[in-house]
C-alpha cells in the first residue's frame, strides 16, 4: 500500500513567487511603488462601483476605499511561501498579494477566467497563499491550521488574518488567540479597526480593549493610528520578522477608517464624521512624496492597466454550465493497491 | 395592491412589540436609520428602543441569550442577518433551546423565534445564499415554519412569536421581500381556486382548474412556492395538465394533511426545496406520505432540488445549479404518463 | 387577540423561596451550616461512587469532592429570584441550592421522582431557577440572557453560572463577556480553576491569564486560592452583592483543587499531587470550627438523610413510557381568536 | 477471535501514523495514559509525540485548525470525544472546510477525517447520546462515511485517511467500540451469506438464507447493522421469512447499488437509524431509490427510526426513545404480506 499522492495543486507553484516580486510592472523606488499600488486599489473599486451602479454587476461588494494603506503596509513584507487569509473587505488585500486586477474583475463579474473561475465572487477567492470567505471569524482556524502546517514542515513562513473590528465579536477568535498561543503558532492577526461593523460602531459591539483581549491569552500585541502608508509599512516591517523568527502568534491594530459605505449604498454614519476623515485619506498622503510628474505617470499606468483588466473581464465567458457534477463523487479515492 | 412580505413582517413586528412589552428583538445592525440588513426590522429600534438589542457579530452568543431571555419571560425575535450564519448557532438551538423544554421535564419552555433569511438568486454567493433550515429536520424540539406569499406573513410571524411555546425557526425567503401577498379570498386566490387549512401554521393549496381535477401534485415551500405556482400554470398551458399545488408552512413538524389529500387525488407527485435534496424536505415529504396517499401513487415521486454545489457568484452557475420553473416542469413531465388523459376523481 | 398566556411553570415558584432558607433541617450556627452543607454534598458523591461501583447506575458522573467549599461560599449568598447555571460537575452546586438529595438521587438513577422525572441525568437537571446542561460553555449565554430578563422585568436580581478552567476553550464564553459587559449584566461568572480538565493539565490549554480574559471585555474580575469554605463564603459576600447593586458582569476565579477522578475511573494525575493536595480537603478545615458532638451529630444527621434519600430514590419506579408524544406536537400554538 | 472494532480504528491509526509523517491527530485528552475518551487513541502520543495535538475545548477552533492543516498539506484526523459536540464546528464544517475545494475552483482540497463518536445506549443523557450526522446531509461537498463491524474498520479509517482528498465526517458508534469485528470471508460471514461490494467505501449485503431468498430488504448503517441482523435472523426463526440485510458506509454520498439491487428482488425496504427519521438516512434512502427499485416495490417502504424527543438518562426511557430490534421486526412485519410465500426471484 502506498502513500496517497497529494493531488497536483495549481495554487502551491504560485506560493513559491515572492509577494514582494509580482508588481514587476511599478518598477521604480519605494514611495512610488506603495502609492501605485494603493492607486491601483482605490481605482479599482471606484469602478467597480460604478460598474455595479451601472447595473453590469449583481450581488454585493465591499470597497476597501480609506483603507488602502493597511493592505500596502503589511502584505509588502510577506514572501514566498507566506499566506494570507482575508475577509469580506479584501479586494485591497489582494490586489496587494495578487495583483491580478483582470482576474479578480472577472471574478467579481462571474466570470471563467475569474480568480476562482466566478464560482466564488467577491468574497470567497483563493490565488496562490491567498484565501478569502465570508462568514466572520470563520478564517481565523484556518488560517491557524496551515501557519501550524507550515511550522510543521519546516517552513519559515508566516500566516497572515486580517480581520476587522465588529470581528472581534466572533468567539471562535479567541479559541485560536489560545491555541495560537498554547502552540506557538507563526500567525499574524492584523485587526482593521476602522471603527465600525457595517452600521454598528465600535463602542456598541467591542468592551473593553482590543489590545488586552490579545494579551490575556498570552500574544503580544500592539497597535497603530495611521492611514500613512509609509508608516504602516515601517510599523510592520519588524512585526512580520518577529512574528516569522520568534514562531509565535501576535496580533497588532491599524485604527483607520472607511471613507466608502459598507457595502453598497448602507451608509448612515454622521456626516461631519465622514468629512472630518477624509483629511486622513491615504492617497493624497503618498502622492505628496512622489513627484508630479511620476505620479501622473502612475495614475495614467493604472487607469490603463484598470481600463483593460475590466474591458478583458467582461469579454470573458460566463463559466460552462456543462460540468457541474458533485464534487463528492469526483474526490471519491479510486481503488487501492 | 396587496402589502409586500417585507412589509407584512415589518408591521407585524411593530404590531407586536405595541401590543406586548415581553417582545423583544435581538440581532446585527438592527438600529435606524439601517434597520437591518434586509429592513424587516426598520423603525423598531425608533419605537421600542428599549427592546431592540443590537449586537456584536456573535451569533452563537446572541441566539443563546435569546434563549436566556425566553425562559426568563420575554418573547425574545432573533435576528440573524444572512440565514446562513445560523450553523454558528446550531449548538445552541439543538443541544439547549430545543432540548430543555423536554429535557428539564416541562418545567420550562423556551419561546424563541429565530428569524432566518434564506435563499439564493441574488448574487450573493456561496456564504450568503443557501437555504439551511434542512439541517435542522429531525432535531427533536425545534420547529421549523417557513412563510410565503399565499399566507399571510405577518400573521404566521405573530403566531409563532406570540401563541407559541416552542423554539421556531421562522424562515423567510431573501427573493421573497419585494413580493407582494397574495391573499386567498372567497376560495380563491387571483385564477387559482385556493384553499388554507386550519390551524395555526396553516397549508395552501392552489390549482388553476379546481380541486376536481387534479393531474398531478407539487409541492413545494418558502421561496420554491411561487415558482411552483408559475410552473403549474405552465403545465396547463403547455401540456394541459392540470397540476394542483400544495404549499405547507409547517415544516417541522411537517404537515401532511393536504399533501396527502391532494396525492390521494392525484396519483403524481413531486417535491420541490431550493436546497440540496439528501436528507431533505422532499425526501420528508415522499418517505411521510401515510398509507392511503403512498396506495394511490401512479409513479414515482420526484424531487427537484439543487444540484449538490455550493452556490457560486457566477449568475450562470447559479442558475444552473438552484431549482427552477423549467427544472419542476421537467419534473412533472417525468412523473405524468406520456399519453393518458386527465384524470377526473373528485 | 390577547396576548399568550404564560404557561403555568411550576419552578417559578419555586424561584420565589428564598434559597438561603432551603437549608433549614440544619439549624444552628453559620459554621454548623457550612459543614453540614459540605458533609452532604460529600456523603452524596461517595454513596453515589459506591453505587456505581455496585452497578446500581449506568452512564456517568462528574464527582465534586474536594470542591464543595465553592458551593457553600458562593450560594448561600443567593436570595429568591436569583439564578444559578451549572455544569457537569453540578451536585454540589445543586444540593446547596436546592437541597433535595432524593430528587437528585432519584435523577441520577433514572426515576420517575427525578428532579427532572429521569430525563436529564447527572448532567442535565433543572430545579427553581438551577439549570444545568452537558456542552461546556453552552450555557454562558443562557445565563446571561436570563439575567438580561430579569433586568428588564425589573427585578432585583443576580445570575451565578460556573464553569471550569477547561471550559474557557469555548469561544461563546467570550462572546458572552463582551455582551455582559456591553449591556450590563447582573451575570456573576465563578470559575472553578481545579488545575485540570478531565485528563489535562491547565498549562495546556489556558494561554495567558484567566483574570486577564475577563478583564480584557471591561469585566471585574477577582480572584481567591483557597479551600477554606468560611474565607470563600466572607470573599462571595461582598461580590455577590456589588452584581447586583452595580448591575454589571463579574468573573471571580476560586483556585481549587478536585480530590477525586474527572469522571469515575480516569484519574492519570500524578499521585504526588494529589497526595499534596489532600491537605487542603476542605472538610476536615470546616470541621475543626465545629465542636466535636455538633460535628459527630451532623454527620449522624447527614447520613441518616443520604440513607432515606437514595432510599426512597431507588425504591421509585422508571418513569412511564406510554407517553412519550413529541413536544413539537403538544406545544403546537392553539386556534387563535 | 478477532479484534473489537476499537483495536481495528486503534491499530489502523498507528499504522498510518508510522507510515506516513502527514498523519496528525488533533482533539481533546488526546494525551497518555489516557488516550482519548473512547481509547482509539491510545498510545499514539507516546510513539508519535509530535503530531498528536491535545487541544482546548474548543470544537469549531480545532476542527477549523485542522481544515487549515489540510490545506497546508497535511492529513489531519480530529477526534471530537463526544461525536454531540459537532454541532459546535458546524459552520467550520459547512461553511469552510466542506466549500473550498468547489468554491475556489479546485485549487485546493481539505483532506480532512473528523471521527464522530455517536449513539445511545450507554446511559449518557441527552447531550451525550445523540445520532448527529443526519444533520449533515446534503451539505455539498462533506462526505459522511460510517463504520460497523462487518466491514474492516481500520482500513475504511485508513481509506478515509489517506486515500481521500474530501473532508469526511467518519462516523462511529460508542457502543459498537466493544464488539468484535465481523469479517466476510468467501462470501460467508458467520452463519450468513455475505457479499461485500467493490469500491473504497463497501456496502455489505448479508443473508441468512441466501441471496436466492429475499422478502425483504432491511437497510441499516452503524450502530444499527447488528440489530438489523439480529432482527433478521429472528424474523426467519419466528416467521420464516428471509430478510437481506445491506449495510452501507457511504452515507454521503449514499451508495444505492447494493440497496437497489436488493430492493428489486425483494421488493419489500425497511430502513432504519437511530436518529429520529425526520429528514435522515431512512427518507433519502427512500426517496434515492432508482426507477427499477421502486417499481419492484409491493408495499409502502417502512423507516425505523428513534422517537422525536431528546435522549433520556433514564434507561427506560432511553430504551423506548431509540429503536431496537423488537422495533425493526415490527416494521418487517408491518410491510411484509401477512400470507404470502416467500419470493424466489434469483
Ligand atoms: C458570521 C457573520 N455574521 C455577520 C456577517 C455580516 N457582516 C458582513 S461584514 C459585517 C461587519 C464586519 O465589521 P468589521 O469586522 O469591523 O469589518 P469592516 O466591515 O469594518 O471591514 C457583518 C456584520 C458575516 N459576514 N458573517
Ligand atoms: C463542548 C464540550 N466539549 C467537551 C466536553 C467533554 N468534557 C466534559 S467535562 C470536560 C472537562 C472540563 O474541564 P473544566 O471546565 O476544567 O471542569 P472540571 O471538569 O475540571 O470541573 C470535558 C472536556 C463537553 N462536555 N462539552
Ligand atoms: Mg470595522
Ligand atoms: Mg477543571
Amino acid at each position: 500500500m502506498v502513500a496517497a499522492e497529494r493531488k497536483g495543486q495549481p495554487e502551491r507553484d504560485e506560493e513559491r513567487i515572492d509577494p514582494r516580486a509580482r508588481f514587476a510592472q511599478m518598477e521604480g523606488p519605494h514611495s512610488e511603488k506603495l502609492y501605485a499600488q494603493m492607486r491601483l486599489i482605490r481605482r479599482f473599486e471606484e469602478q467597480l462601483l460604478e460598474r455595479f451602479d451601472r447595473g453590469l454587476l449583481v450581488g454585493t461588494t465591499h470597497a476597501y476605499i480609506g483603507q488602502e494603506a493597511d493592505a500596502v503596509g503589511v502584505i509588502n513584507h510577506l514572501r514566498a511561501g507566506d499566506v494570507v487569509f482575508s475577509n469580506h473587505r479584501c479586494h485591497g488585500h489582494y490586489l496587494v498579494w495578487g495583483d491580478k486586477p483582470e482576474a479578480l474583475a472577472a471574478e467579481l463579474m462571474g466570470r471563467s477566467g475569474g480568480l476562482v473561475g466566478g464560482r466564488g465572487g467577491s468574497q470567497h477567492i483563493c490565488d496562490g497563499g491567498f484565501y478569502t470567505n465570508g462568514i466572520q471569524g470563520g478564517i481565523v482556524p484556518g488560517a491557524l491550521g496551515l501557519s501550524l502546517a507550515k511550522k510543521v514542515r519546516g517552513e519559515d513562513a508566516v500566516a497572515v488574518v486580517f480581520i476587522g473590528d465588529g470581528t472581534l465579536g466572533q468567539g471562535v477568535l479567541y479559541e485560536c488567540l489560545n491555541m495560537a498561543s498554547l502552540w506557538g503558532a507563526p500567525l499574524l492577526v492584523v485587526l482593521e479597526d476602522n471603527g465600525w461593523a457595517q452600521s454598528t460602531p465600535s463602542y456598541r459591539e467591542v468592551a473593553g480593549s482590543m489590545l488586552e483581549r490579545a494579551r490575556a491569552f498570552g500574544l503580544e500585541a500592539g497597535e497603530i493610528e495611521s492611514t500613512d502608508a509609509e508608516a504602516i509599512y515601517n510599523h510592520f516591517e519588524g512585526i512580520v520578522e518577529e512574528v516569522r523568527q520568534s514562531v509565535r502568534p501576535r496580533l497588532e491594530v491599524i485604527h483607520t477608517y472607511r471613507l466608502c459605505h459598507h457595502s453598497r449604498s448602507d451608509d448612515h454614519r454622521p456626516a461631519e464624521e465622514i468629512e472630518a476623515r477624509r483629511a486622513d485619506d491615504p492617497l493624497p498622503k503618498q502622492r505628496q512624496r512622489v513627484s508630479e510628474e511620476r505620479a501622473a505617470a502612475i495614475e495614467q499606468a493604472v487607469e490603463r492597466r484598470l481600463q483593460q483588466a475590466f474591458e478583458a473581464a467582461e469579454a470573458q465567458p460566463q463559466p460552462s454550465v456543462d460540468q457541474l457534477d458533485d464534487p463528492l463523487l469526483r474526490g471519491m479515492p479510486g481503488p487501492q493497491s | 395592491m396587496s402589502q409586500t412580505v417585507l412589509e407584512s413582517l415589518n408591521q407585524a413586528m411593530h404590531r407586536m412589540m405595541q401590543e406586548d412589552e415581553r417582545v423583544h428583538l435581538i440581532g446585527e445592525d438592527l438600529l435606524d436609520p439601517y434597520g437591518g440588513a434586509f429592513k424587516v426590522s426598520r423603525g423598531l429600534s425608533t419605537a421600542f428602543e428599549d427592546r431592540v438589542w443590537t449586537t456584536p457579530i456573535s451569533e452563537a452568543g446572541f441566539v443563546g441569550v435569546a434563549i436566556g431571555m425566553a425562559m426568563g419571560g420575554l418573547l425574545p425575535v432573533v435576528e440573524i442577518m444572512f440565514g446562513d450564519f445560523v450553523l454558528l448557532a446550531a449548538d445552541q438551538l439543538i443541544n439547549h433551546g430545543a432540548k430543555y423544554a423536554w429535557m428539564y421535564n416541562e418545567k420550562v419552555d423556551v419561546p424563541l423565534v429565530v428569524r432566518l433569511p434564506m435563499g439564493g438568486r441574488r448574487g450573493y454567493g456561496p456564504t450568503h445564499s443557501q437555504t439551511l433550515e434542512k439541517h435542522f429536520l429531525g432535531a427533536p424540539g425545534l420547529a421549523i415554519v417557513a412563510t410565503n406569499p399565499f399566507v399571510d406573513s405577518g400573521q404566521l410571524l405573530e403566531t409563532a412569536t406570540r401563541y407559541d411555546r416552542r423554539p421556531v425557526l421562522f424562515v423567510e425567503n431573501k427573493k421573497m421581500y419585494a413580493r407582494r401577498q397574495r391573499p386567498i379570498q372567497g376560495g380563491r386566490c387571483e385564477a387559482m381556486a385556493a384553499r388554507i387549512s386550519a390551524g395555526p401554521y396553516p397549508s395552501v393549496s392552489l390549482s388553476f382548474g379546481g380541486f376536481e381535477t387534479a393531474d398531478l401534485t407539487l409541492v413545494a415551500y418558502g421561496g420554491m412556492a411561487e415558482l411552483a405556482v408559475e410552473a403549474a400554470e405552465r403545465l396547463l398551458i403547455e401540456d394541459e395538465r392540470y397540476c394542483e399545488v400544495v404549499v405547507p408552512t409547517s415544516i417541522q413538524p411537517l404537515e401532511m394533511d393536504a399533501i396527502a389529500q391532494s396525492v390521494a387525488r392525484s396519483g403524481h407527485l413531486v417535491v420541490a426545496e431550493e436546497s440540496p435534496g439528501a436528507g431533505g424536505f422532499s425526501a420528508e415529504v415522499i418517505s411521510a406520505l401515510p398509507a392511503a396517499a403512498w396506495a394511490a401513487l401512479r409513479a414515482q415521486p420526484q424531487r427537484v432540488s439543487a444540484l449538490n454545489l455550493p452556490i457560486a457568484n457566477s449568475t450562470a452557475l447559479e442558475a444552473a445549479t438552484l431549482p427552477d420553473v423549467g427544472d419542476l416542469l421537467e419534473a412533472m413531465r417525468r412523473v405524468l404518463p406520456a399519453s393518458s388523459s386527465r384524470s377526473a376523481t373528485g
